[in-house]
């Protein structure tokens, strides 16, 4: 459950595991970006194979890397049949009405699916190795230099992290919320449209004072234990930049360039 | 038809069909008697909760079959006949006050009849009953709930649900967080409704001292499964077993085998004040006759 | 601003973003699928927000339902809709950052000149998810109209049509329903939150 | 004995109600542990709030430690002070057990090395340190307490107020979590203010102050205090099991020169009937 913005946090050792969450977050984002820049079969393979290696490294088995991805599946499939039936160029081998289908549009939804792949793996690598509390860390190295400008960078960082502390304290009031109104005769995800909306009135109504009682007793307890404001603070957790972090950063330069030189101009 | 609560064998598991899987309930079979004010105690993660959350099949089981007052559920019950059930098993979760969000006292009491279909009128009706009932002032009943003081606000929301009619209430730690003087009142207001209504009570409880003044009934749960199942003198009868199941005994319980450990031979666990000042009594009268 | 002040103030704002985390989550209090659509309830909640903490603090809880947007869009898109759109940040976070200043300052606007509480909220509602529906939709063609990359190079031209008509059979059902049930919920929540903030 | 905290002439009301206290004074002994008890409404969570300055008084003085609170001195008065509140949930701001630790330890800015340190030494001393990687959601409410108790116990204060910290626990729990802060109140010579309606958690106090509706009806040791049966009554609180045992007796013919006796004194006084007669 501390994992809940993102998915699911495997406990491990790996590589990947060690690796410092603003690495991570900025190499999973890098690689967002350079996928924009595949556009062949090398492209794509090259970055099929970093991403191979990346899983591997991560000690986290590919069937569980497929089961995740289960779901997805038809989503996948719709997108990339929305990509071949309506993209034009190329030999057109079928075509009906605004669809067709062309020996391009196929090949492009081939690359499309895995693209689809691509960006899953990694940022589930990201999810499965670390807290969202890392991430939440994370966050917060990553844009300390706003700090400069005076952006409240700590401030944002300890309201994200008491919200994910919060998610399942108030999930569980959620749950008795949901017994107490259906005990109450409530039918929740039946029913009409309009019906189902206002249904959402008893259980967000209490969701919502619940919570904003929480936050009066927690102003309450933190300033009995001396918080004035959140940019004034030691930190107790530090991830600090490790060799690791260093590697991979330059694995992941190297495989850029890379795909510099060999995509089609 | 049968008036009864019955549980034939009843397995909940909880996330089944993945490695997390848990055996919340495991082959549980009671019979609860109509008009029965029954305790189920238990540590915390014993079940207790979702014991009592099948009688008013917010939870369905696995495996096994419950019937509540002639009406069966099973694992495949569909949830629209779980809603008819519902109306005749009013349930009073922790902190109900939680659970108020109409933007008056009436109102919110009403919106249990209102879901069962009754009229505004009708509904109006039994909420002023309820009011009654749970000693709230007539005059409250268009304020807004969340202007009232906390014990108030619970008596709003045990209101709510008794304006439903239950036949069967369960109370789960109704009295959490209130003073001694709040908690009487809702204790007694549910031996009231007990003695006076005919409703069978079940509360969730882990103060045993209810469970002696109160109770007829107690079901003991541990691991899933009813251990025990009895008047609360046999629950209570053996304070070693009792601590096994990381339970207490009533405060006179507890005090009497602190009385024991001390030297004082007294025969067996007293549950309430009165027992065990008559038996102390009994002890230093009996002294009396062998002096003489 | 006082110690108390500033500390309840970071709280509150944890509390709304714990419950759009939530709501993106769980479908009964987030979005309630109706076929291939589904109608979301979330811009209530930055409507809520933005009555009881203002307008700026309003915007800044549309911005994180905007960012989880983004991010899901990426990690766990929920409609295609969501892998096309929302990938692009610009898409998913300014919308949202919009329900919350046009709700916002629709509010202050009533709140001066009209008696009655629930019409204020009530229309404020109805903008803030206009707005949302209308950005979307508006941006969507700008970037196709700038011919900005995209990252699953759909084209979008013979998509448009269907785009427009999800977002837009999605949004005018949520304005209506956003109008209707938005006072039910704020009023009685201002009313804790008030003795609250006191 | 001094006198750790001085309540001079108070009064205090939250805006739109009616006065709460109206010129209270009472005077809290350093090293003592001292029982407020009142009903629901009385007014007793209020005080401690005044005490930590976390409530802004409207007349009158309130002295801790030879600090008179007032804005210049508050940070100077918590460091003083630990507060257990009723909530367990509400008052686990980290997102972890030891993250909850050093939350105020990071807000006195104090160096890592020193805090790693003292978080480990802290929950050591509550018994949790084997927990010390776990999210709240699965701690139960009176781990969470000892997990505020260690929270406290990291900055070293000289006080710790309960305010109705074992009110939300079970029977086991709320005993767990007192024999705790006995100890801790002894290992460390701490002053301890324990705000309740449970009259048995008072009965183990040195010093009782029963408040009822804004102003301080008594103010003794609880020998004196928990006599009177019929006065608790009066103001919503209940009598203490051994007065009530005390009082099930005479009704039985069996006189007491005693109106209350600490556990401890009721067994041996029944010991020696019996074992006289």
């Amino acid at each position: 459950m501390s994992n809940f913005l993102f998915g699911r946090y495997l406990p491990g050792n790996s590589w990947i595991h060690q690796m410092s969450p603003q690495s991570k977050l900025m190499l999973s984002f890098y690689f967002v970006i350079i996928i924009f820049f595949a556009n062949n079969i090398w492209t794509y393979g090259t970055l099929s194979v970093l991403i191979l290696f990346v899983v591997l490294m991560s000690g986290v088995s590919i069937g569980y890397f497929l089961k995740g991805i289960r779901p997805l599946i038809w989503l996948i499939i719709f997108t990339v049949l929305l990509q071949i039936l309506f993209s034009s160029g190329g030999h057109v081998y079928w075509h009906f009405g605004p669809f067709s289908v062309s020996d391009t549009s196929l090949i492009n939804g081939g690359y499309i699916f895995v693209r689809f792949l691509l960006i899953i793996m990694i940022s589930t690598v990201l999810t499965l190795t670390t807290t969202s509390l890392a991430i939440a860390d994370g966050v917060q190295t990553v844009l300390k230099p706003l700090k400069k400008v005076h952006f409240p960078v700590d401030t944002l960082a300890l309201m994200l992290s008491i919200a994910l502390r919060f998610v399942p304290t108030l999930m569980d009031e959620m749950e008795t919320i949901l017994n107490a109104q259906r005990s109450r005769g409530v039918d929740f995800g039946s029913g009409s449209l309009r019906h189902r909306i206002q249904a959402a009135v008893p259980l967000l109504v209490p969701l919502f004072t619940g919570a904003i009682n929480h936050a009066e007793n927690l102003s309450t307890a933190m300033e009995a234990r001396g918080f004035t404001d959140s940019e004034h603070r030691s930190k107790y957790r530090v991830y600090r930049w490790q060799k690791k972090d260093t590697i991979s950063w330059i694995i992941f330069l190297f495989v850029g360039i890379l795909i510099l030189f060999i995509r089609n101009n | 038809m049968d008036q009864e609560i019955s549980f034939n064998q009843v397995t909940h598991t909880y996330q089944a069909d993945t490695p997390f899987a848990q055996n919340a309930l495991d082959k549980v079979s009671l019979k609860i008697a109509p008009n029965s004010f029954t305790a189920i105690i238990g540590h915390t993660g014993s079940g207790k909760s979702t014991l009592v959350q099948h009688i008013n099949a917010l939870l369905k089981s696995t495996f096994g079959e419950i019937e509540v007052y002639g009406r069966q559920i099973t694992p495949s019950t569909t949830n629209k006949n779980l809603k008819q059930l519902r109306k005749h098993v009013g349930m009073v979760f922790q902190f109900p006050e939680k659970q108020l969000f109409e933007e008056s006292v009436i109102k919110d009491i009403m919106f249990g009849p209102k879901n069962y279909g009754a009229s505004d009128a009708d509904a109006e009706k039994s909420a002023v009953k309820a009011m009654k009932l749970v000693g709230l002032d007539a005059s409250l009943r268009d304020q807004s709930p969340f202007d009232l003081s906390g014990g108030q606000m619970r008596r709003v929301a045990i209101a709510g649900v008794l304006a439903m009619n239950p036949e069967i209430l369960i109370l789960d730690e109704p009295t959490a967080g209130l003073d001694p003087h709040g908690h009487k009142e809702i204790m007694d207001l549910a031996q009231g409704l007990h003695d006076h209504r005919n409703m069978t009570i079940i509360l969730v409880t882990h103060q045993m001292d209810d469970v002696v003044d109160y109770a007829s009934d107690v079901i003991v749960m541990d691991r899933g499964q009813v251990v025990k199942h009895g008047t609360p003198s046999q629950i209570f009868a053996d304070p070693k077993w009792v601590y096994k199941m990381h339970l207490d005994l009533p405060s006179s319980g507890e005090f009497a085998t602190r009385l024991i450990r001390a030297g004082v031979p007294l025969e067996k666990t007293p549950l309430t004040i009165e027992n065990l000042a008559d038996e102390i009594v009994h002890l230093i009268q009996g002294g009396n006759h062998t002096d003489e | 601003m006082p110690v108390k002040k500033k500390t309840l103030r970071l709280n509150m704002l944890a509390m709304f973003i714990a419950i759009i985390l939530l709501q993106t989550s769980i479908p009964l209090i987030g979005y309630i699928p109706i076929g291939p659509l589904e109608i979301t309830i979330i811009p209530m909640t930055v409507v809520v927000a933005t009555i009881l903490l203002g307008t700026v603090d309003g915007a800044i809880i549309g911005g994180v339902w905007g960012f989880t947007t983004f991010v899901r869009a990426f990690v766990w898109p929920t409609s295609p809709l969501a892998a096309i759109v929302f990938v692009n940040p610009l898409i998913s976070v300014i919308p949202r950052i919009m329900i919350g200043v046009v709700a916002g300052l629709t509010y202050t606007y009533f709140k001066k000149h009209l008696k009655s509480q629930t019409v204020g909220i009530s229309i404020s509602a109805v903008l803030g998810s206009l707005t949302n529906t209308i950005l979307v939709l508006g941006l969507i063609y700008v970037f196709y109209k700038a011919k900005a990359p995209q990252l699953y190079q759909i084209n979008i031209k013979e998509l448009l049509p269907y785009l427009l008509g999800v977002v837009g059979t999605n949004g005018i059902p949520e304005a209506i329903f956003s109008g209707i049930v938005t006072p039910l919920i704020a009023i009685p929540v201002k009313k804790i939150f008030d003795r609250t903030a006191r | 004995m001094k006198d750790i905290i001085q309540i001079k002439n108070i009064s205090f009301n939250y805006p739109d109600q009616p006065i709460l206290f109206n010129n209270l004074s009472m005077n809290v002994h350093e090293g003592e542990w001292t029982a407020i008890i009142g009903q629901n409404g009385s007014g007793k969570s209020t005080l401690a709030r005044l005490i930590d300055g976390l409530i802004v008084l409207k007349s009158g003085q309130i002295v801790v430690d030879d600090l008179v609170v007032n804005d210049d001195n508050i940070f100077d008065i918590r460091n003083k002070i630990g507060m257990v509140f009723q909530n367990p949930e509400d008052q686990f701001v980290g997102a972890t057990v030891e993250d909850d630790v050093a939350f105020g330890l990071e807000n006195r800015q104090v160096p890592r090395e020193q805090m790693h340190e003292i978080v480990e030494k802290s929950l050591k001393q509550v018994g949790m340190w084997e927990f010390r990687d776990r999210i709240p959601a699965n701690l139960s409410g009176g781990q969470k307490q000892r997990v505020a108790i260690a929270g406290i116990v990291a900055l070293s204060p000289k006080i710790i107020i309960l305010d109705e910290a074992t009110s939300m626990l079970d029977p086991r729990g709320r005993q767990d979590i007192l024999d705790l802060v006995y100890k801790i109140k002894q290992d460390n010579h701490l002053t301890v203010i324990s705000i309740t309606h449970d009259i048995d958690e008072a009965a183990g106090a040195d010093r009782v102050i029963v408040v009822n509706k804004g102003s301080i009806v008594e103010e003794d040791k609880p020998d004196n205090i928990f006599g009177d049966i019929s006065k608790l009554k009066s103001i919503g609180l209940s009598a203490p099991f051994t007065s009530q045992l005390i009082m099930a007796l005479k009704k039985r013919g069996i006189d007491s020169p005693y109106q209350y006796l600490n556990d401890k004194r009721l067994i041996a006084w029944i010991k020696k009937l019996v074992s006289t007669k």
